[in-house]
Order: structure tokens, then C-alpha cells, then sequence
């Protein structure tokens, strides 16, 4: 099939990377018996400062789950996400501007 | 009658939307209402995607199948035409809309009034069948009326505050789309003098481009508010969220993909203006970057999956705008990868929230032990559309990024690649937070998902592994459509037939 | 719920209310030769029964209101439109919305084709629709009243 | 000069102001209505010919060649036919939207848009 | 500033309609006359009043246009009529069970 310049088999990759788990896999099982050491319970247990901290309290805030892309893109997520505030009146004067800057941008490859 | 197809494709639903009242008042007496009204869809639906694909032997042999209604002739009357483009949406949309048929079986047993469920399913059905197989503008605008006034109406199904905020911010925004889209269809009868896509084709080659930018502009404004394209995109979020899961799988899969056909045929078949293909790039990538990095942060799961269906509209947009064989064909095929795991997702959301009750990111966990096979399926979709080699999405987008290649759109193609690293990103974080990690007490017993929910889901994975493995297939069956779209005037020639 | 006007309205709408029917019956039966058709007179047939609702309460109006009734009649008026064309479809060589009667004298009240089958259907089904957007409206108001 | 166009589109753009600046959905809605009306009126319009008769065979021209004289007598049919479709259209949408503002109020106690915002970004 | 910009979104708007229906169409009252000089006279309403009563028997012309040469698009109107019923009544009167 058409995929452009270089080689894509579908079906070769598709085998490839079902052995290369597989492989995984036993190098995953393999290892877990050579090794003598079990983690301790210290290391299983979520570290709280020295807490206790139950299961249900450890969750990852998930709006804060990626800080760093939200860092590199602290100008979208400062000015653009609170745009989408809700407001009816707002995202209708989303739809006149996005109307006229469609016009303008089709006015001026047309002409 | 060897052209009926088209006409039955479209009356069946229409039939069985009027129908439904009746059958529920009669089997309201046996108390079986619930189960003959969901039966009677499934059964009207399976019998429209048969009705479909019974058309494909003789629409991809090369032939345009034209159904004068009334027997009027074309410019006069309103005529059905069928060529590849429309085989490929409607194939999309009656499959879709199949399946979440057999998915609503179960999911809307806790609602009251599920006969008007019914029949408004089967109207969105309708209203998407009707524009993908008519030949007439104003009949387009009708059904795309059908179409949105039964999507308003769905989404507001349960009447809780969340569906009804959502339900009414769609129909105001939905609304003064469809008054542009009418709006531009006015200015070009007085422009133009008729209301059929190939007449209209023919005469307008005849006008400076000059005189139809502004109705352009209209209908494209009009459809790009139903794709939820930049910056009119503000409904969508709201919508999926709040609507039921599968009325969110029946958006995200057959209404899109409606207006996306709408826009294709109304911009590059009936203006044949391909120089617009460089805006629907730009727009394609704003959209696709915005919807990605706006779900990135989102707690609620179907929310997510909202932002994420802009930001694959965004992908196909991209495609369309680079007005290649090899763009057309990757967006349509990553069109109908996009139906097929957006609306696996969604399905997905649906099971967690039909078993748990809440889709809130932060209030799951650990539910891999609980519901494993629903976790798999979550996870074939979420690596499928983040395009994971073994899967369909790789095939489209990597169509996609070769076609912006050979375009000498290189810039686009690297920011759409980079988006996809953050599409694996943020579904990686929603797999992580549903589905691994500590399991909070509350959760102990909840049990797998109803067998007649899991059937439809399993079945759109296996697509997707299937597609990924064997994209020629998905290519082969793109591929008519996409000669559709660069032959226009053969589509001209077939709807008049020498008028 | 709301409680009704006073005895003028009531009896006058009362009078009224066979003859605003009569007229929604003459603008469907006559839509193929004169200005109106199916819609304009279902219209005035509801808004016939609205009237009635508004000068007596939803409660006491001297017609009684059967919801199911209303909607089957509505499903059966949109299942006329259909029904014709389907027959249009068999019978009319394949022609959705073909003609199957004779045309008749052009400008007598039995012509036009199908023309009056239509309007009768459609008729049928807007009247019953408006009926039962104005009854779940009212029925509403009353409960934020209680 | 064509003053119906202009009026027909001033009535749009009227209906695109309440839309955008008004604060009560209720008035948004018949904004929405208003500018559905500019659109009809300006269907209408485009129709028109100069000194033209309504597009119903007046008794006069039944039996007599009918195409001759009435045909270049009457207005175009057409975008009254497609005014007719887009009028109920606009009135099951504005049914719609109303029961849905009623639901509305009936959860948050307003009608204001810009209150009625609990699903946000 | 808040409502300042929508304001002049509308006048730009407006402006733009007015501009294009002044400039680019036919004037007021030219049917059966369009903007293409090459397909005057072939606006499609003309050949219908010219054979509408004949074809259809309807000495109303807008009838036959509705219900004959249209008549699809009204069946289409009158399921948008059922749909936004369906959906009223799915918003009022499904409540047993709740409230």
C-alpha cells in the first residue's frame, strides 16, 4: 500500500512487535525468579512523610497530572482555558468572530 | 426498481420514528414496552445498514445512483444522488448508529419514556442518512435540521441540570448555525437561481469566485459548527459530557461525520473551490492542538473524550485542507477510524458510568481488577486513536503526516505528530487513573459490564485491530470515495444526465 | 393550575369553538386551490382547542383530553404522509411521492392528485403536534404552581 | 435600489445583537426568531417581479392557454415554498428552546446565561 | 470592553450582508432574471409556473411546489414537527417515576 517513502509492512510489524512483548514478557518472568530480594512492605506503602495514608486518600490529581507540558504551555493554559467560561453570550461571539475571520481568510484566497 | 435503495435507506427510519409511538402504546398493555421499542430499533437500523451496503457493488463499480423523486427531473425536483463519498459516510453513520442501538438495549434501562428515545435515535439516524444521500441543498438543510433539533432533544434526555444547561447552550449555538446555513443558501438562489448541488456546480463555475465568498463562508461556518471546529467549538464539550454515553458515541461517530461530508461536498464538489483547502489546514491544526491540550487537564472522563474528539476533527480537517489524493484519502480513512474508537471510548465511559455512576477521574481507580474486559477495550481504543503502530490509528495519521509531506506542508505534519504524542499522553493519564493505581474502598464490588453493553464494544476493537493490521482494506474501501471527490464534473454529468 | 377567565370568554369561546374547527377543516380541504393547506388549518384547529384551554383551566374544559389518544393521532398523521409516498413509490413506477389518483378538473375541490390526501395527513399531525406542545407546557406551568 | 434586502439584513443583524448582548434566554431565543423572520423576508423578496400577481391561477386564465399569461404574470413560487418549510422549522426550534429555558429555570432559579455556568472549561 | 466587542461584531456583520446583498445580486423585483448572464430567464420558479398547473392540477402553484415538485422536504418538515414533539414531551411528560 501507498505509505510514502520507506518500508511499512503491516502484518511483519504487527508480528515483530508481538514477539518483542513476548520476549519481554519472559525476560520480566525470568528475572523475578533469579532475583533472591522481595520489596519490602516499606517499599510497597505509599510514602507519606512517615504517615499512614490509606489507598483511597492517594489518588493524582488528574488536572495537575502533567505539570511540566503545562508549564512549557503556561500562556495557553493562562489566557485561553479560563476563556471557556460557560458564558452562552461568549461562545456565541466565538461563532460571529470565527464567521467573519473564515470570511476574511476565504475573501482573500479567492480573490 | 433497480434505484430504490437510496429513498428506503432514508424512509426506513422516518417509518420507524412515526411508528414507535403506536408500538409502544400497544405493548404498553403487555408491559413489554421497553423491550419491542428497543428491539424495533436495532431491528430498523441493521435493516438501513443492509439497505446501504446493498448499494456498494454497483457505486464502487464507477456508476452514481440518481433517484429523481416524484420523477421530477433534477433542476426542478429533488433528486438522491449516490456516489462513493456518500457510500463511505453512510456506511459509517448506519453502522454507528446500529450499534448503539444494540448498546442502548441495556444502558437506558434506568429511563423513563424510552419509546421517545427511540424514535428520536432513529430521527438523528434519518436526518444524517438524509444529508449524506441527498442531491438537493435545501434538502440537505431540512435534514440537517432533523438532525440537530433530535441531537438538542437527546441530550437533554435526563433532565438533570448538567443535560439541560448542555442541551440548551447546543440548540441556541446549534441554531444560528442552521439560520447561516439557510441564510447562505438564500443568498446563492438569488445569486444562482437553484437549489441543486449539481446545477448548482455547473453555474457557478460560471461566476467570478469573487460574488459567493460570503454564502461560502455561511455554509461553512453552518457545517463547521456541527464538526466543532475552532472557535466553534463551544457546545461540544458541554454536550458529550452531559449527554447520555451512547447519544455522546452517536455524535462523536454519525453527526460529525455528517457535517464533515456536508462540508467536503459543499466546498470542494459544489463551489469547487480547492484554494479554500489552505484555511480548512489552519483551522485543522488550531483545532487539533487546541483540543489536545484542553483535554490534557480535564477531570471528567467523558469531558476528556470531548476534547479529544475536536482534536481528531482537527486531524481529519488537516487532511481535507491539503487537498491531495493521498490527504483525501488519509481523512477519510482517519474519519472512519475516528467513528469507530470514539465511539468504543464512549461506550466505554458509558459501561464505567452504568456500573460506578460517575465518570469523575479523580473518584476512580483500580478499576482494572473489577471490570478487566472493559479495561481492555479502553485501552485498545486509547492506543488506536493516539496511533499505536499494530492499530488503525497509525495507518490514517501516518497517511496524514506522509500526505502533509508531499504537500510541502512539512510544519504541519511535525506539530500533528507532536499532537499525537500528547494524545497518548493525556489517555495514558485517564487509563492510569480509572483504571490502575489503588482501588478506593467503595469500589470493592463493582461487577463487569452487562454482556449486550460488552457486544458492540468488542466488536468496534476488533475493528480497529482489524483496519490496523490490514489497512489496505481500509484504504480499498476509502479509495471510491476519494475518486469522488477529485471527479466532479463526472458527479455533474450523472445527477443532470446532458440537462 | 391556572384558573380559567370569566363567564363572557368562557361562553363565547364555547360558541366559537365548532366554527374556528369548521374553518381549519375548509383551509385543509381547499389548500390545493386557494392560499393555506395542511398546516395553516391544523394550525386553527389547534389553536381552537388552545382557546378553549385558556378560557376554561386545563381541568374543566368541556373536551376532554386523551394524552395517548393525541399522540397516536399525530404518528398516524405523519404515517399518512409516508404511506402515500410509499404508495407513490409501488404503484407510481417507483416514484416516491408519484401521483397516483387522476389530476382531475383543474380548480375543482376533488384534483390535484394526491395533493389533498397530503394536506389531510399533514393537517392531522400538525393539529394533534401543536395540541400536545401547549398541553405539556401547561401541564408544566402547573406544577411550579404547586 | 433594493431596500427589501437591506431591511431583511438590518432585521438579521438585529437578531444577531440580541443574541449576542442580551442577558435572558428567553430574549435570545426570540433574537434567534427575529433573525429566522430577516431570512424569510429576505426568501420572500427575491421572488418578486416587477408588478407581479400571487402564484395562484386566477379563474379567468383556468380554461384559456394557462402557461402564457399567468406565467409571466406571477411571482416565483419557489422561496415561498421554502419559507413555508423554514417556518415551522424555526417554530419547533423556538418551541424547543423555550421548554428547555423552563427546565432551565426550573434547576437554577435564572434565566440568565451568564449564571447558568456550571459546566465550564 | 465586555460589550463593546460583540457590538461591533454585529456592525461588521451587518455591514458585510448589506455590502454583498447591494452589490452582488440581481436588484428588488428582477425575477425570473438572475445574476448569470448566461442562464437568465432559466431560474428554476419560472419553468415551474409555466407548467406547475398542468403537471400537478393545482391551480395553487406554492401547493405544487410544496407538496409535488418539494414534496420530500415537507415530509422532512413535518418529522423536524414530530421530532421537536417527540422531545417536548420527552422534557414534560416523562416524569413518572420521578418528581
Amino acid at each position: 500500500m501507498e505509505f510514502g517513502p520507506g518500508f511499512w509492512g503491516p502484518i511483519v510489524a504487527t508480528i515483530v512487535m508481538l514477539l518483542g512483548a513476548g520476549f519481554a514478557c519472559l525476560m520480566l518472568l525470568g528475572s523475578r525468579k533469579i532475583s533472591k530480594v522481595r520489596p519490602s512492605i516499606a517499599k510497597r506503602s505509599t510514602y507519606g512523610c512517615g504517615e499512614e495514608v490509606k489507598p483511597e486518600e492517594v489518588i493524582a490529581d488528574s488536572e495537575q497530572f502533567y505539570s511540566p507540558i503545562r508549564r512549557v504551555f503556561k500562556p495557553f493554559y493562562r489566557y485561553i482555558q479560563p476563556g471557556h467560561s460557560g458564558k452562552l453570550n461568549t461562545y456565541l461571539l466565538w461563532v460571529v468572530i470565527g464567521f467573519i475571520a473564515i470570511l476574511v481568510a476565504i475573501a482573500l484566497v479567492l480573490r | 426498481m433497480i434505484e430504490i435503495p437510496p429513498i428506503i435507506a432514508i424512509v426506513l427510519p422516518l417509518f420507524g420514528a412515526f411508528l414507535t409511538p403506536i408500538i409502544a402504546t400497544i405493548s404498553r398493555r403487555y408491559d413489554a414496552e421497553r423491550k419491542v421499542c428497543g428491539w424495533f430499533t436495532v431491528a430498523i437500523t441493521i435493516a438501513m445498514l443492509l439497505t446501504v451496503a446493498s448499494m456498494g457493488a454497483r457505486i464502487w463499480g464507477g456508476e452514481v445512483i440518481v433517484y429523481r423523486l416524484g420523477g421530477w427531473s433534477p433542476p426542478w425536483g429533488i433528486v438522491l444522488a449516490v456516489d462513493g463519498l456518500n457510500l463511505l459516510i453512510a456506511l459509517i453513520v448506519a453502522g454507528v448508529s446500529s450499534l448503539v442501538a444494540i448498546y442502548s438495549l441495556v444502558y437506558m434501562r434506568r429511563d423513563t419514556r424510552i419509546d421517545l428515545y427511540c424514535a428520536l435515535l432513529l430521527l438523528v439516524t434519518a436526518g444524517a442518512m438524509g444529508i449524506t444521500l441527498t442531491g438537493d441543498l435545501f434538502n440537505l438543510y431540512v435534514f440537517f435540521e432533523i438532525m440537530s433539533i433530535s441531537s438538542y432533544a437527546l441530550v437533554a434526555f435526563r433532565r438533570k441540570w448538567d443535560s439541560v444547561e448542555a442541551g440548551i447552550k447546543y440548540m441556541i449555538i446549534g441554531s444560528l448555525g442552521t439560520s447561516l446555513i439557510l441564510l447562505g443558501i438564500a443568498l446563492l438562489y438569488g445569486m444562482v437561481g437553484s437549489l441543486t448541488i449539481a446545477d448548482l456546480a455547473q453555474k457557478l463555475g460560471q461566476i467570478a469566485p469573487s460574488d459567493v465568498v460570503v454564502p461560502l463562508a455561511l455554509l461553512v461556518t453552518g457545517f463547521g459548527i456541527k464538526i466543532a471546529m475552532i472557535p466553534l467549538h463551544a457546545w461540544a464539550p458541554d454536550a458529550y459530557q452531559a449527554a447520555p454515553s451512547s447519544i455522546s458515541a452517536l455524535l462523536a461517530g454519525a453527526t460529525t461525520t455528517a457535517g464533515l461530508y456536508a462540508m467536503i461536498r459543499v466546498v470542494y464538489m459544489m463551489f469547487g473551490a480547492f484554494g479554500v483547502g489552505t484555511i480548512f489546514a489552519i483551522f485543522g491544526l488550531v483545532t487539533m492542538v487546541l483540543g489536545a491540550l484542553m483535554a490534557l487537564t480535564q477531570r471528567d472522563l467523558k469531558r476528556l473524550l470531548a476534547y479529544s474528539s475536536i482534536s481528531q476533527m482537527g486531524y481529519i480537517l488537516l487532511g481535507v485542507g491539503f487537498g491531495t489524493a493521498l490527504g483525501f484519502q488519509g481523512s477519510l480513512f482517519h474519519l472512519l477510524n475516528n467513528a469507530i474508537f470514539k465511539a468504543l471510548l464512549f461506550m466505554c465511559a458509558g459501561a464505567i458510568l452504568y456500573r460506578v455512576g460517575t465518570t469523575n477521574l479523580d473518584e476512580l481507580g483500580g478499576l482494572g481488577k473489577n471490570m478487566p474486559i472493559t479495561a481492555g477495550l479502553f485501552a485498545i481504543g486509547a492506543l488506536a486513536i493516539s496511533g499505536v503502530p499494530p492499530l488503525n490509528g497509525f495507518a490514517s495519521k501516518w497517511t496524514i503526516y506522509i500526505a502533509g509531506i508531499e504537500a510541502g506542508k512539512a510544519v504541519f505534519s511535525l506539530i500533528a505528530i507532536i499532537m499525537s504524542v500528547l494524545t497518548l499522553a493525556y489517555f495514558l493519564k485517564a487509563i492510569n487513573s480509572i483504571f490502575l493505581g489503588q482501588r478506593p474502598k467503595r469500589l470493592q464490588n463493582v461487577e463487569e459490564a452487562p454482556l449486550t453493553m460488552l457486544f458492540p464494544m468488542m466488536l468496534l476493537a476488533v475493528l480497529c485491530i482489524v483496519l490496523g493490521v490490514l489497512p489496505s482494506l481500509g484504504i480499498d474501501l476509502v479509495a471510491p470515495a476519494q475518486g469522488a471527490i477529485m471527479n466532479q464534473s463526472g458527479y455533474i454529468h450523472a445527477v443532470l444526465g446532458g440537462i | 393550575m391556572m384558573a380559567g377567565m370569566t363567564t363572557i370568554v368562557r361562553t363565547i369561546s364555547r360558541l366559537l369553538f365548532p366554527f374556528m374547527v369548521l374553518f381549519g377543516v375548509y383551509i385543509i380541504l381547499h389548500g390545493h386551490l386557494t392560499p393555506g393547506g395542511g398546516f395553516q388549518g391544523g394550525v386553527i384547529i389547534a389553536a381552537s382547542f388552545v382557546m378553549l384551554w385558556l378560557a376554561y383551566s386545563l381541568e374543566q374544559s368541556p373536551i376532554e383530553f386523551k394524552l395517548f389518544r393525541t399522540e397516536v393521532l399525530e404518528a398516524i398523521g405523519g404515517l399518512t404522509l409516508a404511506t402515500v409516498g410509499l404508495v407513490g413509490l409501488v404503484m407510481g413506477m417507483g416514484k416516491f411521492f408519484g401521483h397516483v389518483l387522476p389530476l382531475g378538473i383543474l380548480g375543482s375541490v376533488f384534483s390535484g392528485g394526491d395533493l389533498p390526501l397530503l394536506n389531510i395527513g399533514v393537517g392531522i399531525e400538525v393539529a394533534a403536534s401543536i395540541i400536545l406542545v401547549f398541553y405539556a407546557m401547561l401541564r408544566k406551568v402547573g406544577w411550579d404552581e404547586k | 435600489m433594493s431596500l427589501n434586502y437591506v431591511v431583511a439584513m438590518l432585521l438579521i443583524a438585529l437578531g444577531l445583537y440580541c443574541l449576542l448582548l442580551k442577558r435572558n434566554l428567553i430574549k435570545m431565543v426570540i433574537g434567534l426568531g427575529v433573525m429566522t423572520d430577516g431570512i424569510h423576508l429576505f426568501l420572500i423578496s427575491m421572488g418578486y417581479r416587477e408588478g407581479g400577481i400571487a402564484a395562484i391561477v386566477p379563474a379567468g386564465m383556468l380554461q384559456d392557454n394557462v402557461a402564457a399569461g399567468f406565467a409571466s404574470a406571477a411571482v416565483d413560487p419557489i422561496p415561498q415554498a421554502l419559507v413555508l418549510t423554514s417556518i415551522v422549522i424555526n417554530i419547533c426550534i423556538v418551541a424547543l428552546a423555550l421548554s428547555m429555558a423552563i427546565w432551565v429555570y426550573h434547576h437554577y432559579g435564572t434565566l440568565d446565561p451568564s449564571e447558568v455556568r456550571r459546566l465550564r472549561e | 470592553m465586555r460589550r463593546v466587542v460583540p457590538f461591533i461584531a454585529v456592525l461588521v456583520v451587518g455591514a458585510i450582508l448589506i455590502f454583498t446583498v447591494t452589490n452582488n445580486l440581481p436588484p428588488f423585483g428582477s425575477f425570473p432574471q438572475r445574476k448569470l448572464g448566461a442562464f437568465e430567464n432559466q431560474s428554476i420558479g419560472q419553468r415551474i409556473l409555466e407548467n406547475g398547473p398542468r403537471e400537478t392540477g393545482a391551480t395553487d402553484v406554492v401547493t405544487s411546489v410544496v407538496w409535488d415538485y418539494r414534496g420530500y422536504d415537507t415530509m422532512g418538515e413535518c418529522t423536524i414537527l414530530f421530532t421537536a414533539v417527540c422531545g417536548i414531551l420527552m422534557l414534560f411528560l416523562a416524569t413518572r417515576g420521578q418528581e
